[in-house]
């Protein structure tokens, strides 16, 4: 039973391995191949979750892999428990969703089939990060993942801002990766093993110092993996792929992986205050930044990008005020609405063909199943009863709460105070944007024209249903996830869900809703306008980029201008923004190669005397 | 004897050696430089094996080795050193830069 | 000071003052002419520390065989036989760090073996009788490495010399 | 007394039967006329089998020693360290050989002498990794260079072939020159030249400069082999100038022969003085890493980007050697697993590029980077291969094996204290995605049809596959090589 925990990586990868040979190249051979791929893999993770679900203390283990004793312990295999087991689920189905979404969406792109195999691989590499038992292993899909990423977000690589968009989100998370493969490196080697099992068993004895440092290396590249700051500025900009792509990273992969980590590490993570003050305050920044930025976005996909940060921040924080349980609640729920919200995007765009705003007043009118589905996504995304957002919401903000009072794990008073306000503020600017793109969205007068929801089947058929599924884990989620999900020692314990608590949201929530109806229904103007001049600035995120551009390395920038001016050679450039200094001094290097060998000697020579005197004083 | 004399003058030996092999550009001249260098190594063995009373020999066996391994050396470079002449018309190390970093 | 020291110090001087011209003399053929000069009293030196075997073999290989090569390649490659110019380059630079290198090396030598004296009258004699027997009983590995490494060196020598194995016409 | 040293043939039986071998070939190439590539390198083929399957029979039994002066000093011995170097050495002139049937025909270089050359090197790398003595190793050391200076000269008619042959000599010779020097300060020092009595006598003197000096000088050569700053400058002229399958031998063979007497020396005969080479190896680490990557990364041509990434790889590789001065047998022995680690993954994921470069070579004759575009049209195994070594060298998925050397090298370092040496090894591997991605992406994007002057050579592209196999195997099973590698005791 326990090894079948390993076909769910295998599946989508043995299907991305057919999808890439030169005979299943064609189109209906590659969407059979990717469309039975996923079916499949989100039947073995229904079918593994009953067992799971029986027992949730379990932990299932199965180790293919025994690598030699001595220096290097490396372990590969499965971990497989009920946290595993409702990701695995969330991560499967959505998949699924997203594959026959595609099918119809990329009806005319020749590159369909490199694409499909390219999102079974994508689903291969999260599944590995969620059964892997082994922080190596976990490792290995969190790269290729990173690969994927930057495969799909580059998908339409005639257009100079799709290559840009897919180095950055390359090089952006790429760095996060470094801190934490550091960070795998750190805890290994305190802890002597790199097995997750063991490295928790062995958090208490671990020497203090290489536990904070371990946990904040690893919380780099949690920061990379799910786009929080400082490292968040590849997400809105990887908006440049296919909208299939956005519901891909933005709900089940990607940017769940670095959530889930943490989840996952949660007792090392608790274990250090320090961390959890980072954390939290990490978090308590990008909320509020990314719904500030969602709320002033001009482009449809870019506030839902933007939005996504903030939710993440919102799980983040949860979890760095110890609240386990009401952490991983927000990130189904949040996967389940912003799958939702982006397959609808996907439709309203595909009509309207252009991603802005100000073009879509009344859209939804003329579409109803893009409509039903951006009011139940919405809705769930603001935390409006009975959509399980509100319950989310609310347990994320009790955790909170109690990480301000003090009390239980979590970071310090101070930071947890702050995450507190920064939690409640989030809650009415999230309602604000929501309240936006409704109003826009649905606001009469409906346009006229030739416009129709898009005759693809596939695409009204997911969305009808997404909706069903998701009205359905919407209402039963909060009630059954926290006994599936048994807290770790140290974490608190279940959903404190309180009544009261949800009411004041809902009319804090109701409050913003109705203002800005007022507002724009006393002369059909855009909320946003609310903003005046500022408008600019948090749309640009608070200029976080241009602070980037203008930094001595000019990372960003110098990608983005490079490789604009050149072709397929996108990496080529990249060199240039990890930073012009490196390729200045490569240059400058030359010198020693002039090619002339007594130059060479002198230098040896040169540099074996210099060694031999210093050793010679030092000894 | 004092064992300083033999081993200075190795030390002598080595250090015009490397002048040798630096300061000339005549591939000829600098494998001569070379066997100052291996000669100054032979001069230390010899010199300590009669310090130490090796049983084992070490230092002499030692050098008899090394005048092999510059026998041998000398026969290869000289080989490719009439090969870059054949193509070259010219022993001159200068001007053997065509294998180069390239400019930017 | 003994005779020893008297006599090993002008060998060695005449070595190094021979070395000194092999590395300056402006005439490629002269410096030829003063390795061997240099290696000879080196043979000298070494019959003073009682490596007799040692010293034969530095007189028939090196003199006899590695300069006399030398010499041939000098003709080979018509270097000039009186003064020419192009024999140097950078000479101010190769001689401070050799001369950094030397210092450093004499400082430490002095340092570590500076007082010691090695009594050369009982000192056990290297004959070929007896460097035979320990190159036989103790160094056998290395010494059939060395016939390997001869024959490839020959073999490597006579590829690249040869002249109807230029394919590519 | 015997009159000779007692010789234990069976611990002898892999060089012997590759020196026994390179001297067949000589012999056969000058009794035959017809078909002389095929036959000389079919010969070297079977050689080099046999000797693997002594070193097999070897690995199942007990350590072995021979040529010993006393029951402790022996000069050669055939334990685990030797023989994973040298399966590994077999191993990758199994790659090497067919590569180089191309290179033969191509040129029309003489076969019997090619394959003679390279196969005597190659002996001298298998008892590089037995020697136990500084006089072997530096005989090894010998036996291993000379036959690739000649090697590298061979390309008729083309001076740059004859200037990459002078230049790796000259720097080659010093080299040694400077190892042999030190090594008679070594003698003089502590009275032997066989490790482990080096070892006692540099106990007894903890802290002498001439010692240290000694030490310093001595490593120089095997620097030189291994192409560590500052006796890297031969590397990317030498591997342009020369065949490219003798750019493929350098770069493994040679380099692990190099690793493989660095490893013996420090970790056994120098270990006293490890307080002294320890630091100085995590500065030329940090050095070698960071210069040749900075330097790849301008590279236009497929050779000199391998040569400078062969550099930087020389870099993580001497990682593991960085250690503290109270490091102890345990710290020493992980250092050479994590060496010998990195080593073994290393061949595999370099032959694989050199192999398909070679293929490349035939099929396109310049070998820019950019004329790799397009060549998953032409030959997709071989790009296959290539993007899969590429990866690999960069330590990216689906390359686990790269992962798994870097993750391996980068702990022993931080265990051994020099975090600083740790994060630059994290920027120089993000600096290195840059150029192996960089080509993986020319070779995978589309391209205008390419001419192709010959068909890619049946053995090449074999090799490659097999390089790429060989890669894919330690990827999946990257235990494999580890287990090898910590099976090396250090005496």
């Amino acid at each position: 039973m326990s090894s079948a925990a390993w076909l769910l990586p295998a599946i989508p990868f043995a299907a991305a391995l057919l999808g890439a040979l030169p005979a299943c190249r064609t189109r209906p051979r590659a969407a059979a191949i990717a469309l039975t791929g996923a079916t499949t893999t989100a039947l073995v993770a229904l079918l593994l979750l009953p067992s799971a679900l029986d027992d949730p203390t379990r932990v299932r283990l199965d180790r293919l892999l025994i690598a030699p004793a001595g220096a290097l312990q490396v372990l590969a295999g499965t971990r497989f428990d009920s946290l595993a087991a409702v990701v695995a689920v969330m991560v499967g189905v959505v998949a699924l969703a997203v594959q026959v979404y595609s099918v119809g969406y990329l009806h005319d792109d020749l590159r369909y089939p490199s694409y499909a195999a390219q999102v079974s691989l994508f689903t291969s590499a999260m599944l590995l990060v969620v059964v892997a038992s082994d922080l190596l292993e976990l490792l290995v899909g969190w790269e290729v993942m990173g690969l994927c990423s930057y495969l799909l977000i580059g998908h339409y690589r005639e257009l100079d801002y799709a290559r840009r968009a897919a180095v950055k989100a390359f090089l952006v998370t790429r760095i996060g990766d470094v801190g934490m493969l550091l960070g795998v490196a750190v805890l290994g080697t305190a802890a002597g093993t790199t097995d997750i099992g063991e490295l928790l068993a062995a958090v208490p004895r671990l020497p203090h110092g290489a536990l904070v440092a371990g946990s904040l290396l690893l919380l780099l590249g949690v920061a990379g993996k799910s786009a929080q700051f400082p490292l968040h500025v590849w997400l809105p900009d990887a908006m440049a792929g296919p909208t299939p792509i956005s519901a891909l990273i933005h709900a089940a992969t990607m940017v769940a992986a670095g959530v889930y980590l943490v989840a996952r590490l949660h007792p090392l993570f608790l274990a250090s205050t320090v961390t959890l003050d980072v954390l939290a305050l990490m978090a308590a920044v990008t909320m509020l930044l990314g719904a500030l930025a969602a709320f002033a976005q001009d482009d449809l996909k870019r506030l839902l990008a933007w939005s996504t940060t903030s939710q993440l921040a919102y799980m983040l924080g949860a979890l760095a005020a110890g609240g386990y349980d009401a952490g991983l609640l927000h990130l189904m729920v949040h996967a389940s609405a912003k799958a939702l919200l982006f397959l609808a995007a996907g439709l309203v765009l595909h009509a309207v063909h252009t991603g802005a705003l100000s073009q879509m007043r009344g859209v939804a009118r003329r579409m109803p199943v893009a409509a039903l589905a951006l009011i139940v996504g919405g809705l769930t995304l603001a935390g409006l009863p009975p959509f399980a957002g509100a319950w989310s919401k609310d347990s994320v903000l009790a955790a909170m709460k109690s990480a301000a009072g003090g009390s239980g794990p979590g970071p310090d008073q101070f930071e947890g105070v702050l995450l507190y306000l920064a939690g409640l503020a989030t809650v009415l600017i999230t309602a604000a944007y929501v309240a936006r793109l409704l109003l826009i969205l649905l606001a009469p007068p409906a346009p006229r024209g030739d416009l129709h929801e898009p005759r693809l089947s596939m695409a009204q058929s997911v969305t009808a249903l997404t909706v069903t599924c998701g009205v359905s884990t919407f209402l039963a989620l909060p009630d059954a996830l926290p006994s599936w999900l048994p807290a770790p020692a140290g974490a608190r314990e279940g959903i404190e869900l309180s009544v009261g608590g949800v009411t004041l949201t809902a009319i804090g929530v109701l409050a913003v809703f109705a203002a800005l109806w007022l507002y724009s229904h006393a002369g059909a103007r855009d909320p946003v306008l609310l903003l005046g001049s500022s408008q600019r600035r948090l749309r640009s995120g608070f200029g976080v980029d241009a602070l980037y551009d203008r930094g001595a390395v000019r990372p960003t920038r110098s990608v983005a201008a490079a490789v604009a001016e050149t072709d397929a050679s996108a990496i080529n450039h990249a060199v240039e923004g990890i930073g012009r200094s490196a390729v200045r001094t490569s240059s400058s290097l030359r010198v020693v190669g002039a090619g002339r060998v007594r130059s060479y000697l002198a230098a040896l020579i040169a540099g074996v005397l210099l060694v031999v005197v210093s050793v010679a004083v030092v000894v | 004897m004092h064992l300083a004399v033999p081993l200075v003058a190795g030390a002598l030996l080595f250090g015009l050696g490397i002048y040798g092999v630096l300061a000339r550009k005549n591939a000829v001249l600098v494998l001569m430089a070379v066997e100052l260098m291996l000669n100054a190594v032979n001069l230390n063995l010899i010199a300590f094996g009669a310090y130490l009373r090796d049983r084992f020999r070490t230092g002499e066996v030692t050098t008899l080795f090394v005048v092999t391994i510059a026998a041998a050396e000398v026969g290869v470079g000289l080989a490719i050193v009439l090969l870059l002449y054949r193509r070259r018309e010219s022993v001159d190390l200068d001007r053997a830069t065509e294998l180069r970093e390239e400019a930017a | 000071m003994t005779t020893f020291d008297v006599v090993i110090a002008l060998l060695a001087a005449t070595s190094v003052g021979a070395a000194a011209l092999v590395v300056t003399t402006r005439q490629v053929v002269h410096a030829a002419l003063w390795l061997v000069v240099s290696l000879a009293a080196l043979a000298g030196c070494y019959v003073v520390l009682a490596a007799e075997l040692v010293a034969w073999v530095q007189v028939l290989v090196y003199v006899g065989a590695v300069v006399v090569l030398m010499l041939f390649a000098v003709m080979l490659t018509r270097a000039p036989i009186g003064r020419s110019a192009d024999t140097d380059g950078a000479r101010l630079g190769a001689a401070v760090v050799a001369t950094a290198m030397t210092a450093t090396l004499v400082v430490l030598l002095l340092k570590s073996f500076g007082d010691v004296r090695v009594d050369l009258k009982a000192r056990p004699v290297g004959n070929g009788e007896v460097i035979g027997s320990a190159l036989f009983r103790s160094w056998v590995l290395p010494f059939e490495l060395l016939s390997l490494l001869l024959l490839a060196a020959l073999v490597g020598a006579v590829v690249l010399t040869r002249d109807d194995i230029e394919g590519e016409q | 007394m015997s009159l000779v040293q007692h010789v234990d043939g069976l611990a002898l039986a892999p060089p012997t039967a590759l020196a026994l071998t390179a001297a067949a070939v000589l012999v056969v190439d000058l009794l035959v006329r017809r078909r002389r590539v095929e036959l000389a390198v079919g010969i070297g083929l079977l050689g080099t089998a046999v000797a693997l399957v002594f070193v097999a029979v070897l690995a199942r039994g007990e350590p072995r020693a021979t040529f010993c002066l006393t029951a402790h000093a022996c000069s050669y011995e055939a334990d685990g360290f030797a023989l994973a170097l040298q399966g590994l050495v077999l191993l990758a002139l199994a790659v090497v050989l067919p590569l180089l049937t191309g290179a033969l025909r191509d040129h029309r270089l003489p076969p019997g002498e090619a394959v003679f050359l390279l196969l005597s090197s190659a002996t001298g790398a298998m008892v590089m990794a037995a020697g136990r003595d500084v006089i072997t190793l530096v005989v090894a050391l010998e036996l291993v260079s000379l036959p690739t200076f000649v090697l590298v000269g061979l390309r008729p008619g083309d001076p740059r072939s004859a200037e990459a042959a002078l230049k790796a000599f000259l720097i080659g010779v010093v080299s040694t020159a400077l190892t042999l020097y030190g090594a008679s300060l070594l003698y003089g020092v502590t009275g032997s030249l066989h490790l482990d009595l080096i070892a006692e006598g540099l106990s007894a003197h903890r802290h002498d400069p001439l010692a240290a000096a000694a030490v310093v000088l001595v490593v120089a050569g095997f620097g030189f082999k291994v192409a560590a700053v500052p006796f890297h400058f031969w590397v990317p002229d030498a591997y342009s100038g020369a065949p490219l399958p003798v750019a493929a031998y350098l770069a493994v063979v040679s380099k692990a022969a190099g690793f493989a007497g660095l490893l013996l020396l420090l970790l056994r005969g120098l270990a006293p003085y490890v307080g002294t080479w320890g630091p100085v190896l995590g500065v030329l680490a940090a050095l070698t890493m960071s210069l040749g990557n900075l330097l790849a990364l301008r590279q236009r041509t497929v050779i000199r980007l391998l040569a400078w990434s062969s550099v930087a790889q020389a870099g993580y590789m001497l990682v593991p050697l960085a250690l503290h001065a109270d490091a102890g047998r345990k710290q020493m022995q992980e250092a050479s697993t994590a060496t010998l680690g990195y080593l073994g993954f290393y061949a595999a994921m370099t032959l694989g590029a050199f192999a398909a470069a070679s293929v490349l070579a035939r099929s396109h004759g310049a070998l820019t980077i950019e004329a790799s575009r397009g060549l998953v049209r032409v030959a997709p195994w071989t790009a296959g291969v290539l993007v899969l070594s590429l990866a690999s060298l960069a330590g990216l998925p689906p390359g686990v094996g790269g992962l798994v050397a870097k993750v391996v090298v980068l702990r022993s370092a931080v265990d051994a204290g020099y975090t600083w040496l740790a994060v630059v090894m994290a920027v120089n591997t993000v600096i290195a995605l840059a150029y192996y991605l960089r080509w993986a992406v020319v070779a995978l994007s589309p391209g205008a049809a390419t001419e192709r002057p010959f068909p890619p050579a049946r053995a090449a592209v074999g090799a490659a596959l097999v390089a790429g196999a060989a890669t894919v195997v330690v990827s999946v099973v990257p235990q494999l090589v580890m287990r090898a590698a910590a099976g090396g005791a250090l005496g």
